[in-house]
């Protein structure tokens, strides 16, 4: 875990960041009484970029997000925001704004009280208020529903007023608090797409919370994933998935195979005594404890590649998705892996296994993860 | 929104099973049950107006019409000072038990500290507390103190009477709230205080209002706080009227009745018509009715 | 205010204080010791003579000092004389209402102000005797003549010696009323509050004093004992009745005009506004003085000490007795004014009803309610208190 | 206990919930002014009542603080006994009228009620705004032997008439007039809260309208009937009013003694005793209740 610490120390990456960070999280933390929520976090997120922090429920993710917004002191630590020491600073003098779970809109106003509230706290003049409050109805598509109360819109409208009421303000950072968790699936992947096309427009910088590796996936530049108050790992959709660098990491993201056994030349002894053949590894020391990870889909169980490593087992259940169809395949006593096949054209039916079928295994040796 | 969805499953069921329904026969009975409740409960209130409008002075044998009573009502200093007595404890009792209850209100739904929990209980002691017993002991408290009795002792006795409801109303009303509206204010860009005053404040607005007006309508009617701490100022008008039933015959006091029911019912209208004006769809009674 | 007693009056405080403080820590001692209400310096004494020279007050001048704070029962004045007194002198009244004699005095207690207050004869006394009122100078009264100096018996009544301290108001009997139309079995004594014709309509006046004095002198008792095996029986008797009776209420005018009470236990006065002014058909009741003897009783006006316009509470005791409006109240009230003239305007009112003559020779006789020490007050009531609850 | 007593309290209120703390310093200082006046006004008139309830009069007839326990033994008497029984034999039907009353009427209002329904509430809450005393006063002089009431048995021909006044009847009927509408609003409140999905389910599965009420309505509202319970209970244990208006020879209750004391009897110290013995039997009364509630609870 120190090992991701240091790597994402700012000053230790100073280097390389050419540009200022929009907001730089420097030994961040926080502690309930005895409990720390978040240990000593260290991060920068980029301007204009779409961050996602990902992690399960109770991993300090949307404490993060409300110390960045100050709603919450930091017990320790320092939030820098565009160049600005903003750790005791009161949230309405941050230029950061937030978009709520539960979306917050004031109920005894309506769309355009809402959206312009923000810029009557500032002072701006009417006319000017009015006009930007337009401009971001049109944007949020919610042009017509100006004198609509909160109570009259529907779950997809007050998430749309919730995100104008806080861009309007053009702040540098927009908070995103699981904006999208209330929603129902369809509109949730419409809203997916909307928020996405929306940051492109208006170039703000979206921190997004949320603990939906899907979501996480298909809208982010980057993603840090979370867990007991750390970051296990940020990168890019692509780097964190493919290329998940602790055991949290992979298994948090999709499904991955997980094996841990001994390393000793080039083979992976499983304690059940499945030895798999790991090549490609010289950087490994002998005799060590070493984890494996290999997503389902990149098993292949038929038609293998030279170059595979294959190993043999037996079909314990399969689960039919349509697209694609799940085996769950025992290799060695206790150790079951999940490999999911393409149902293609050109498969047929019959070819498919069933219970009890025995099977090869095989995988490319590139596509073994292994996790120190 | 429940109600509604209640109300249209009643009107589904009874255009569907209405046969059934008459076999079985308790809706009938619980409705006609709730018709005659009402007429009992109607039937002094009747009365009372009736004879505020009787020639005779006799609250048994009807006279003929008259508006005798309210000429003697309106000329009745004693009665008018009263009646403008209770007006103003009310009022202020009104004002007291919103600020202070609404503060506790506030504070109770965000500090969940020991002391918090304690000052929760406390406060929510004078609900289960018998009126006679919170009478007994703000006289002594009063007396004790040294303090003259006056419409002060009485406002201060009914505060501390009122600010449990208030804050039980309120409370009700701001848990319903998320704690988050009031963090997008502060980061829209309101301080504490400005959040509290033009979030907080108007969202909980409603149920301010139907606090208020009961806390109104159950000072006003108040005897038994009323009759242990009033002193010599213009008696409030129930005390004034429980002297005059229990010593005279007095058909004014029906004149002063119906007077006291046409506000009520114009206070309870508002507090059905007020919170539309607010564009909201529930009303006050809901909250008072727990809704 | 000084007082001839108050010598012994620190150490009975002190003693309180300690023990009080000793034994409940802060409220006690936040409330001092003997509690509030415990007024300017308590007399040693309540005895019935009243002897003990009370305080000599510099006596107040009778001139306007504002609004009047008015207590006493709910609409015993005549209304026009009230209005008369506000209009003429410009001032407002304030009124409060008190509906027993002990509620009166224990608002008084409590430390209200008031200008002027109509207690029974022995609260007089006790009122006087606890330095709770002050002296009236008749000399500020232009119309003292009507109440004093002609050999009236007021002159020096049994509850305020000289009557230096109140300025007598009505006097009354208490007797029983009936319906001719229900009871054909009136015997004239207090029994018939036993009457089985009467049986769930017999109604008894609400008053310690009333029920205890009604059920002594129908015993052959005397109507102020303490004595336990005299209360002991009283109670028993009291108890006794409760088979017959309809409920405890001094609301008489009420309990008759609706129909509820055949029998009623009755003040004279109340009975005769209720015949003049309210009762259907007044040929159909009766008032009887039973033949045991009835318990005569007066009030006056008093001035508490502490009254915030003791000018204006003289102008005003000067203004009821005047001759119009002594006349004025005895017609309303239908009580006998302790005024010149007034025997004379109530016998006229009484013509055909001798039952509710009253003689003011029995003003102090054996059948009016005295004071007690506290101890035997405390008998007493809880005597009635065990009544009514049983 | 504290806390227990809060959330029972809380939950038999309307929209009653629990609530996650945002701490912020404001708050802290918003609880101060409340608590300041609660402390001052209400928790130390009530330790004043217990300390007098030690006390003594003294010989002026004034009370007098002290360390005597003669208040005390002097309630130890059947006479005081007589009352209280009684006292909570009128609360305790009152309680179990109320609860007959009320149910059918808040059914009927919140299921049945239709576009009609805060209208209904509406006229349910009216009377109760004006004047308790008028209205009790209106009952006394209706029912009275030659009141309307009886006026109009005469006329259909009981010429005998009945008596309703002054009877412990009259008592109790004044104590349910005077509270049905603090037992209606909560069971109404508890009845609009219900899913009604589970009365059709109820209908699906015992068939019988009748047996899903008592299955599935009745235990879906228990919570509304219990803070009812307390709402009636209550103020009706410790009402003077109702037997002073209403009441015969024999029904005086503790209300009607604690006054008594105060006003009459000038014994303000028997009178803290009785009204410290009142506060205890309501004490009682809440550990049972509160115990109640928690069986339900747990049920739930």
């Amino acid at each position: 875990m120190t090992d991701t610490a240091r790597q994402e120390n700012p000053v230790a990456d100073a280097a390389a960041i050419d540009d200022q960070p929009a907001i730089r999280l420097i030994n961040l933390t926080k502690k309930f009484g005895e409990v720390t929520v978040v240990d000593h976090l260290n991060l920068d997120i980029r301007r204009g970029e779409f961050f996602s922090l990902l992690g399960p429920s109770g991993c300090g993710k949307t404490t993060t997000l409300r110390m960045i917004a100050g709603f919450s002191d930091a017990t320790e630590g320092t939030i820098v925001l565009g160049g600005e020491d903003v750790t005791s600073v009161q949230p309405h003098k941050r230029n950061v704004n937030t978009v709520f779970q539960s979306y917050a809109l004031f109920e005894h106003l309506d769309v355009e009280g809402n959206v312009g509230f923000g810029l009557r706290r500032k002072g701006l003049d009417k006319s000017e208020i009015k006009r930007r409050v337009n401009e971001m109805l049109e944007l949020v598509d919610l042009a017509g529903r100006a004198s609509a109360k909160p109570r009259e819109l529907s779950g997809g409208q007050k998430q749309r007023v919730a995100l104008a009421r806080a861009l309007v303000n053009r702040p540098e950072v927009l908070l995103l608090d699981e904006p999208l968790a209330a929603l129902d699936l369809k509109l949730r992947h419409r809203m997916q797409v909307e928020l996405k096309e929306i940051q492109r427009e208006v170039g703000i910088t979206f921190v997004f919370v949320t603990h939906d590796q899907d979501e996480a996936l298909t809208m982010s530049d980057r993603i840090a994933i979370m867990n007991n108050g750390l970051i296990e790992q940020s990168g890019t959709p692509e780097d964190v998935y493919e290329r998940p660098r602790t055991k949290f990491a992979a298994g948090f993201i999709g499904t991955s195979n997980l094996m841990t056994g001994m390393h000793s030349e080039a083979v992976l002894t499983l304690e059940s005594g499945l030895s798999i053949p790991l090549p490609g590894h010289p950087e490994l020391t002998q005799g060590a404890a070493v984890s494996i990870a290999i997503r389902p889909e990149k098993i292949w169980m038929a038609e293998f590649d030279p170059g595979m490593v294959r190993i043999p087992g037996t079909v314990s259940a399969t689960v039919y998705h349509g697209a694609t169809t799940q085996y769950l395949v025992d290799v060695a006593p206790g150790v079951r892996l999940t490999v999911l096949e393409q149902n293609l054209a050109r498969s047929r039916h019959d070819d498919r296994w069933t219970d009890g079928d025995t099977v090869e295994l095989g995988w490319k040796p590139e596509h073994v993860v292994v996790i120190g | 929104m429940a109600a509604t969805t209640i109300a249209t499953e009643a009107k589904t069921t009874h255009s569907t099973s209405r046969r059934r329904r008459s076999v079985e026969g308790k809706p009938f009975f619980a409705v006609a049950f709730t018709a005659l409740f009402f007429v009992l409960l109607y039937v002094p209130i009747v009365v009372v107006i009736l004879f505020s409008f009787n020639s005779k002075k006799s609250l048994s044998v009807f006279g003929g019409f008259s508006n005798r009573w309210y000429v003697q009502f309106f000329n009745d200093e004693g009665l008018q000072s009263s009646l403008r007595a209770s007006l103003m404890i009310a009022s202020i009792a009104m004002v007291g038990a919103l600020l202070l209850g609404t503060m506790l209100a506030l504070a109770l739904e965000r500090v969940s500290s020991r002391p918090a929990r304690a000052v929760g209980t406390v406060s929510l002691v004078p609900l289960v507390t018998p009126e006679i017993v919170t009478g007994v002991a703000a006289l002594l408290f009063f007396t004790g103190l040294g303090l003259k009795l006056s419409l002060v002792t009485v406002i201060i006795a009914e505060i501390t009477f009122s600010i449990s409801y208030v804050a039980v109303i309120v409370r009700g009303r701001l848990s319903s709230m998320s704690g988050e509206v009031e963090e997008a204010a502060r980061d829209l860009g309101c301080t504490s205080w400005q959040a509290l005053r033009f979030v907080t404040l108007p969202t909980i607005m409603p149920a301010l209002i139907a606090a208020g007006l009961l806390v109104f309508a159950l000072v006003f009617d108040d005897f038994v706080l009323a009759f242990f701490t009033t002193g010599v100022d213009p008696q409030p008008l129930s005390v004034r009227i429980y002297s005059e039933i229990r010593l005279t015959i007095s058909p004014a006091i029906n004149a002063v009745g119906t007077c006291m029911l046409a506000v009520s019912v114009l206070l309870v209208a508002l507090s059905l018509v007020i919170p539309r004006l607010f564009g909201r769809k529930d009303s006050s009674l809901d909250l008072i009715s727990g809704g | 205010m000084t007082n001839s007693n108050s010598a012994q009056e620190p150490t009975v405080r002190r003693r309180d204080f300690l023990r009080g403080s000793l034994g409940l820590g802060a409220a006690a001692a936040l409330a001092g010791c003997g509690f509030s209400g415990d007024t300017p310096a308590p007399a040693a004494s309540t005895s019935p003579s009243g002897s003990a020279a009370p305080s000599e007050s510099p006596a107040a001048k009778a001139v306007i000092d504002g609004d009047l704070v008015y207590f006493n029962w709910a609409e015993y004045i005549e209304p026009t004389v009230l209005e008369g007194f506000k209009k003429e002198y410009g001032v407002k009244v304030i009124e409060t209402n008190y509906d027993t004699y002990p509620g009166m005095l224990a608002k008084m207690s409590s430390g209200n102000q008031y200008d002027v207050v109509l207690p029974g004869a022995r609260f007089v006394e006790q009122l006087r005797n606890q330095n709770m009122i002050q002296r009236i100078d008749k000399a500020q009264l232009k119309n003292a003549n009507q109440s004093f100096g002609w050999g009236s018996y007021f002159d020096n009544p049994w509850y305020d010696p000289n009557s230096d301290y109140s300025i007598p108001f009505s006097m009354y009997t208490t007797g029983i009323a009936y319906r001719k139309d229900k009871i054909t079995t009136m015997t004239g004594s207090w029994a018939d509050l036993w009457n089985e014709e009467g049986k769930g309509h017999i109604y008894v006046l609400d008053e310690a004093d009333e029920a205890i004095g009604m059920a002594a002198l129908l015993l052959g008792l005397d109507v102020n004992t303490a004595n336990p095996d005299d209360l002991a029986k009283i109670k028993d008797k009291l108890i006794s009745q409760k088979p017959y009776l309809r409920a405890y209420s001094t609301d008489d005018i009420n309990n008759l005009a609706g129909g509820n009470a055949w029998i009623h236990q009755e003040w004279s006065g109340d009975f005769l506004n209720f015949i003049n002014y309210t009762a259907e058909d007044p040929k159909i009741w009766e008032y009887i003085a039973p033949k045991e003897g009835m318990p005569v009783n007066s009030d006056a006006w008093v001035i508490p000490a502490n009254a915030p316009h003791p000018g204006t509470a003289l102008v005003f005791l000067d203004y009821l007795l005047r001759p119009e409006n002594i006349i004025k109240n005895i017609e309303y009230l239908g009580y006998p004014l302790l005024a010149q003239g007034g025997e004379a305007t109530y016998a006229k009112m009484v013509e055909g009803r001798p039952s509710l003559a009253i003689d003011l020779k029995n003003i102090d006789d054996t059948k009016v309610y005295r004071n007690h020490t506290p101890a035997d007050t405390a008998a007493r009531d809880t005597v009635w208190t065990e009544v009514k609850a049983s | 206990m504290s806390t227990d007593l809060q959330d029972a309290v809380a939950a038999t209120l309307p929209g009653a919930k629990r609530q996650s703390a945002t701490r912020t310093r404001l708050w802290g200082w918003l609880l101060l002014p409340p608590a300041a006046w609660m402390i001052v006004f209400f928790v130390s008139s009530i330790l004043i009542v217990v300390a007098l309830s030690f006390g003594t009069v003294n010989a002026n007839g004034r009370p007098a603080f002290g360390t005597s326990l003669a208040n005390y033994q002097a309630l130890m008497n059947t006479t005081y006994l007589t009352v209280f029984i009684r006292s909570l034999v009128y609360s305790v039907t009152t309680v179990v009228l109320c609860m007959f009353i009320g149910y059918p009427v808040a059914y009927a209002i919140a299921l049945h009620g239709g576009k009609y329904k805060n209208a209904l509430i509406a006229a349910l809450v009216i009377p109760f705004f004006a004047s308790y005393l008028i209205r009790m006063y209106a009952w006394s002089t209706l029912l009275s032997d030659e009141g309307l009431v009886n006026q109009a048995l005469h006329t259909v021909g009981f010429t005998d008439g009945v008596q309703f006044l002054n009877t412990p009847g009259a008592v109790v009927a004044g104590l349910v007039y005077g509270f049905v509408v603090f037992m209606i609003l909560p069971i109404y409140a508890s009845l609009e809260r219900m899913d009604t999905a589970l009365i059709e389910a109820g209908k699906d599965l015992y068939h019988s309208p009748l047996r899903t009420f008592f299955a599935v309505t009745v235990p879906a509202t228990r919570a509304g009937v219990l803070g009812g319970v307390l709402l009636v209970f209550l103020p009706a244990l410790g009402d003077f009013v109702s037997a002073q208006l209403l009441g015969g020879p024999s029904t005086f209750m503790i209300g009607n003694l604690i006054q008594q004391q105060f006003f009459e009897s000038q014994n303000q110290p028997l009178g803290s005793a009785l009204t410290v013995v009142l506060m205890l039997a309501l004490l009682v009364f809440m550990v049972f209740y509160l115990r109640a509630t928690q069986r339900q609870n747990r049920e739930t």
